[in-house]
């Protein structure tokens, strides 16, 4: 971003040298354990969060190593049916709503987002330690419930069977679930209102990163559609507590509206884990080619788009369901709406790359990664919206394949991009750069191994949630478990390198990567504690590498 | 230096008075037996309500455009969880299967 | 071992049209990804960073593009969309001639219900080119029904039907799935569909005959004594459900009633079976509302009961009402084998 | 351009930047004043959806059970529901007096009007108490206490004994803190009832929306409370009354609910009242 800054030097673009004299920053300017956990400091928040997140990424994939063990074999041989029951169902529940829906805005959001906007903080920064409180308590209930227990409803709760069939702890993980939704409904309103009012002057809407505007959309997603999630999971609460029919059909309630409420939120929620690693590439694409990104209001609008249509979707879960034929085609009919705005993202990054100059750091890897995952992810959900192939594919192996290849090979293989792009400006290290490297590449390798197999096995009709199945879907099943090994591998990595590096890695400048964005050219590795030492005043677009490289001349030297 | 000049302390007044009439003038209509018309007529009422108390309590009326927006944003979401969902229950029990000869399909015929 | 399939039997009408939409998609992705993989290759190989301080030029956009790369996908899309729903259409709308069967899904098996009252439990038989319409319901959770030869499936709904049918078009063996997760032995509500010729099957119905469902049904009728108000001949107290099934039915319209003046409606299963379980709910014309009629719940009428009763309703022709007085028919006495396996 | 923007902002700092008036991350009490209103706003954006499930609940299935949906609406009393909409409504005036004292940086006033508004406040709820306890002695509370049989028939009898549109009929009078015992054949009546499910079905949303209601209500007495403690210190001022101004934001919305559940809730039924 061109910027005018009266008084502080010029960012030096490019360089990886120190750029400070190891001065005060936010890392090391209290260091006690209650300067953490009491910290209102958005930068230090989003490594809580980061810390947090990582815990229960471990957990989730440990519940998923033992879900691709046991289906090694076609025989229930590893586990009883109502453990592996209990697995999917945690696989799904921290998966989903502690690693995936906080991940990136939680995060790296929270990191970037008063950066990238030239802000001191976000609007509300107690609010901002609070959610991370709340997600924590939240996680305390859920993991009592997953751990101590077990909970076999599978993570999308459907009634009347967890309202009134199971025995096991489904109050207590709503009760956390419902916690934990006020923690993203938080953050949502906090980063809207940060976007709204914290510009610094001359930031205008059209001035902001496109990650910006993704986190702004994903925001817009949280604040409308957690609400109601939060009112159905109480009601589930209450009717096994009251015994009330609400759902029940014994009872005189409806099971397929238990559905419609579920899945208002919870198709949504797809976007709030795929908005922002989308944002997050657009930054990646656009500095590791130095273009500016093409078309840059029509990528913004596409997230905003993305984020108004994910709400009229919905119904395509249900098209097996009972949903009324008429309801099935027009919501098939508005499922085609969210392709359209998808599609123009990957081909604007393609015409970004288009006679850029490109550099293949392990961001880039990471990005190419994930358009590479979100293309075939993307794609393979056309068969999933037309009405006539999804009646065959529904509930199948095929919907596990294409969801895994948008929520993980989307959201976290984005998510690492941006972490490895950010880890710089987060620690003022760089991370080793061949593990990092290989770890990209493994986990596209792992990744295709693990989940390709599933498409093929889920077209011949292997149902989801299947502790034992048929002889002829052994092979397929096998390839996946071995991909899934591979795919261990590359996320072990980087909890190895990655911590590693915060201590013993080679010193970072201020903007190693030579982006443009307020985030590398005014604030130092690490940041302040108030990130700008004077307000930033913008007058250009973002993304002018020309300037940023003819005006410095910084890496003539280099 | 005020960051917002108060408002004169009589719409507040006659606000409420309005507010006080329509609510007697719903409960009047609802004793009467308007058939199909009765849900309407006190669902337009309230619309009617709420948007004194939005317009003139909350400020509303003076208030900036970007207010006016998460309003509407608001009221968008709920009028499509209402009537997105409502297109299932409406058309649930259409006759989707053509008119055929059941008799074939009566027992004993095979 | 490396004997596996990749692509699953394609063994009803159905099939061969959702198999040419499938080819169709996978065309149309495998086109897209190779176009998006192949320039991301081709870009890389071109454009890579040459020199540390390289700053290639700077373009902003190009309306024309993406114009081009918004409508294009769009008129894609609704192609595919229509095509979706013309298979839709094929896969919801029985033929007028299939054969009914009932299902009832439970925890954890799946109960199938002939109209000549034979039986099953996690197994059905069809005939080769004879269509097949299954109504489907659940006594407990969610299960969903799916044949992924016949490229079938819907969920089991409880307190509701729901429907499905196929017709096979070759002789084998073909598995049956529950694909909505309902509990501990989820993965175990499996079955076999055996797809015969049509003297074998005639055969194998033969072997397991039974009483028919509709002459279940009748006992029923006279047991529940539905017999004493739904008369037939004195629609004093209640219509008459002669040739019921499928007729449009007018509805009762008294004060603060639900219903809009002169609506109708279509007496399908699942009309008959919510009036016999919340008789109030639609009352036909010229009767008072609440009805008289007591409600028959799951703990009076089982859901293979109400199938039954179903089943009797539908083959009620003009005048075969029984009479009021008729409470203790014998199977014999309706020229059935006395009985039941 | 910049420049002057950033002018201003400096001397937006400058006289009003001290004490607690302004946070160190904001520019000028402006901006935080704008960002406080804008979070309230987004906050109540997600209570309408927060509400929203229930009442898209209520929409489907008053849909699919009308019929009883409003003979069970008969059973409460549009009286009392008119007389408590009067009442919310009235605090909702006393508390936009509270947030108009706080913009002209009155405290005593802020105190006085908050006081009000929780004292009409609470005549809401002691008005709702009244009726829930009724409501239970007529065995609608949606537990397995809940009968709907007994229930129609104590309302109607109660209706026939000449107190018009009051529902409270004599017999009820000396039930007031106990509950009459239902006997066994109404228990057994209303078993295989389908009607009564569906009653029990509006209960459960009548009793579920309007106790979220009074859950927000309580919440806003506390939340009020530790505002007039401040208030009574002196803590706002023209410059920062942002919790005053979100605290009225909030309470109207309470009031706005409840405008809605007032004809959802009480006046389906009324005209069969009005009939009898």
């Amino acid at each position: 971003m061109s910027t005018i800054i009266t008084s502080a030097p010029p960012a030096s673009a490019g360089s990886k040298d120190p750029g400070h004299g190891g001065g005060v920053d936010y890392l090391n300017h209290e260091t006690s354990i209650a300067s953490w956990l009491l910290t209102l400091d958005h930068k230090r928040i989003g490594i809580l969060y980061l810390v947090a997140m990582s815990a229960m990424f471990v957990l989730g994939g440990f519940y998923a190593s033992l879900i691709r063990a046991e289906l090694i074999t076609p025989k229930g041989d590893l586990m009883s049916s109502d453990f592996y029951n209990k697995s999917f169902t945690a696989h799904g529940v921290i998966m989903v709503f502690f690693v995936l829906i906080p991940l990136v805005p939680a995060s790296l959001g929270n990191f970037m987002l008063p950066l990238m906007i030239g802000a001191k903080d976000v609007a509300f920064p107690r609010l901002n330690l609070i959610s991370w409180y709340v997600y924590m308590i939240g996680a305390g209930f859920t993991l009592v419930a997953l751990i101590g227990g077990g909970v076999d409803s599978g993570w999308t709760f459907y009634t009347p069977l967890s309202t009134t069939y199971l025995n096991s702890n489904v109050l207590l993980t709503a009760t956390g679930l419902f916690i934990l939704g006020f923690s993203s409904i938080l953050t949502g309103l906090n980063f809207i209102v940060t976007i709204h009012r914290m510009r610094c002057p001359g930031m205008d809407w059209f001035r902001m990163p496109l990650f910006v505007w993704a986190l702004y959309a994903t925001s817009v997603i949280q604040l409308l559609g957690t609400p109601v999630i939060a009112i159905t999971l109480a009601l589930v609460g209450v009717e096994r507590l009251l015994g009330v029919g609400i759902f029940d059909p014994r009872l005189g309630g409806d099971p397929i509206l238990y559905q419609h409420l579920f899945w208002f939120y919870s198709h949504p929620a797809v976007y709030i884990m795929i908005l922002p690693p989308l944002g997050v590439t657009n930054e990646l694409i656009s500095t590791f080619s130095r273009k500016p990104i093409f078309g840059y209001s029509m990528m913004a609008g596409a997230s905003l788009a993305i984020a108004i249509f994910s709400f009229i979707v919905w119904a395509h879960h249900m098209f097996t369901s009972g949903l009324s034929p008429y309801a099935a085609m027009f919501f098939s009919l508005l499922t085609f709406s969210v392709a359209i705005p998808s599609g123009i993202k990957v081909f604007t990054w393609l015409a970004t790359l288009f006679r850029g100059s490109i550099s293949f750091d392990s961001p880039m890897l990471y990005a190419y990664g994930f358009i590479g995952l979100f293309t075939i992810g993307g794609m393979t959900g056309l068969f999933l919206s037309t009405l006539g192939t999804d009646i065959h594919f529904h509930d199948t192996y095929f919907v596990v394949a294409h969801f895994h290849y948008v929520m993980v090979g989307g959201a976290i293989v984005g998510f690492m991009g941006g972490l490895h792009f950010i880890w710089p400006k987060m620690f003022g290290r760089m991370y080793p750069e061949f593990p990092a490297r290989m770890s990209a590449i493994l986990i596209f390798v792992g990744f295709n191994l693990t989940f390709f197999p599933q498409f093929l096995v889920g077209y011949l009709g292997m149902p989801r949630r299947y502790h034992e199945y048929p002889d002829e879907f052994q092979v397929l099943n096998v390839f996946s478990s071995a991909g899934a090994t591979v795919l261990g591998v590359g996320y072990l990595l980087p909890l190895l390198y990655l911590p590693w590096s915060v201590f013993f890695g080679e010193k970072a400048g201020r903007n190693p990567w030579g982006a443009t964005t307020l985030d590398w050219t005014h604030t130092e590795s690490p940041p302040t504690p108030h990130n700008f030492e004077e307000t930033p005043v913008v007058t250009g677009e973002p993304y002018k590498y020309d300037t940023l490289f003819n005006k410095e001349s910084a890496l003539a030297g280099h | 230096m005020s960051l917002h000049p108060p408002a004169k302390a009589w719409t507040y007044w006659a606000n409420f008075l309005a507010l006080c009439v329509l609510t007697v003038v719903t409960w009047l209509t609802a004793r009467m037996d308007l058939g199909a018309l009765s849900t309407p007529v006190a669902l337009g009422i309230a619309v009617i309500k709420a948007a004194l108390v939005v317009l003139f309590f909350m400020h509303v009326w003076e208030s900036t455009p970007l207010t006016k927006l998460v309003i509407a944003m608001s009221l968008f979401m709920l009028t499509v969880l209402l009537t997105f969902m409502f297109t299932d229950y409406m058309t649930r029990n259409y006759d989707v299967l053509p008119p055929a000869d059941h008799a074939a399909a009566a027992p004993g015929k095979h | 071992m490396w004997d596996f399939p990749i692509w699953p039997e394609s063994a009803s009408t159905v099939a061969p049209s959702v198999e040419a939409l499938y080819l169709f998609i996978v065309a149309l992705n495998i086109g897209i990804t190779a176009l998006v993989f192949g320039l991301l290759v081709l870009f890389s190989v071109l454009y890579y960073r040459r020199a540390d301080d390289q700053v290639p030029p700077q373009y902003h956009g190009s309306m024309l593009l993406e114009i081009g790369w918004t409508a294009i996908p769009t008129v894609i899309c609704l192609i595919v969309f229509a095509w979706g729903v013309k298979v839709y259409a094929e896969l919801v709308v029985p033929p007028a001639d299939a054969m009914d069967v009932y299902i009832v899904g439970r925890q954890w098996m799946w109960k199938a219900q002939y109209p000549g009252g034979q039986r099953e439990i996690n197994a059905l038989h069809a005939v080769v080119g004879k269509p097949v319409k299954l109504t489907i319901t659940s006594e407990d959770v969610l299960h969903s029904f799916s044949i992924p030869a016949f490229r079938v499936k819907s969920d089991a709904v409880p307190g509701r039907y729901t429907t499905l049918w196929f017709q096979p078009t070759q002789v084998g063996v073909y598995h049956i799935f529950c694909t909505e997760y309902c509990g501990t032995e989820h993965s175990r509500m499996i079955g076999k569909i055996t797809v015969m010729e049509e003297a074998d099957y005639q055969k194998w119905l033969s072997e397991k005959a039974e009483l028919g469902d509709a002459v279940q049904g009748r006992k029923l009728f006279a047991k529940l004594q539905c017999v004493t108000c739904h008369a037939g001949e004195s629609q004093a107290r209640a219509p008459s459900l002669e040739e019921i099934h499928m007729k449009r039915i007018p509805l009762s319209f008294d004060k603060g009633s639900p219903v809009a003046p002169g609506a109708t409606v279509l007496a399908d299963e699942n009309y008959l079976r919510e009036s016999i379980r919340y008789p109030s709910a639609k009352i036909a014309a010229g009767y008072q509302y609440p009805s008289i009629m007591p409600a028959y719940d799951e703990s009076l009428v089982s859901e293979d009961e109400m199938f039954q009763l179903i089943a009797y309703i539908k083959s009620l022709k003009k005048g075969q009402t029984p009479a009021r007085n008729e409470h203790t028919t014998t199977p014999t006495a309706l020229g059935a084998p006395a009985g039941r396996p | 351009m910049q420049v002057t923007e950033k002018k201003h902002a400096q001397e937006a700092h400058d006289d009003h930047g001290h004490g607690h008036e302004l946070a160190h991350h904001f520019v000028s009490v402006e901006q935080q004043h704008d960002a406080g209103n804008l979070g309230m706003w987004m906050f109540l954006t997600t209570e309408v959806l927060f509400f929203g499930g229930l009442f898209a609940a209520y929409t489907i299935y008053r849909y699919k059970f009308e019929k009883v949906f409003e003979q069970a609406s008969n059973i409460l009393d549009p009286m009392l529901g008119a007389i408590n909409t009067i009442v919310l409504i009235f605090s909702s005036v006393t508390m936009a007096f509270a947030v108009r004292s706080a913009q002209q940086g009155k405290s005593k006033a802020i105190v006085a009007w908050l006081g009000a508004t929780i004292v009409f406040g609470g005549l809401f709820l002691g008005i709702k108490y009244f009726e829930w306890k009724h409501d239970a002695q007529l065995h609608v509370f949606p537990t397995s206490d809940f009968n709907w049989t007994w229930a129609r028939e104590k309302h109607s009898e109660g209706e026939h004994g000449g107190h018009g549109h009051d529902s409270h009929g004599p017999e009820l009078k000396g039930y007031i803190f106990n509950s009459p015992v239902v006997p066994a054949n109404y228990v057994e009546s209303d078993a295989r009832n389908p009607e009564a499910k569906q009653a029990k079905l509006f209960f459960f949303l009548y009793f579920s929306m309007t106790s979220l209601h009074a859950l927000h209500m309580v919440i806003g007495f506390g939340v009020m409370a530790v505002i007039m403690a401040y208030a009574w210190n002196g803590y706002y001022t023209a410059n920062y009354y942002v919790p005053v101004e979100s605290i009225g934001l909030y309470w109207h919305f309470v009031d706005l609910v409840w405008i809605f559940l007032f004809p959802l809730l009480y006046l389906l039924g009324a005209h069969l009242g009005a009939g009898h």
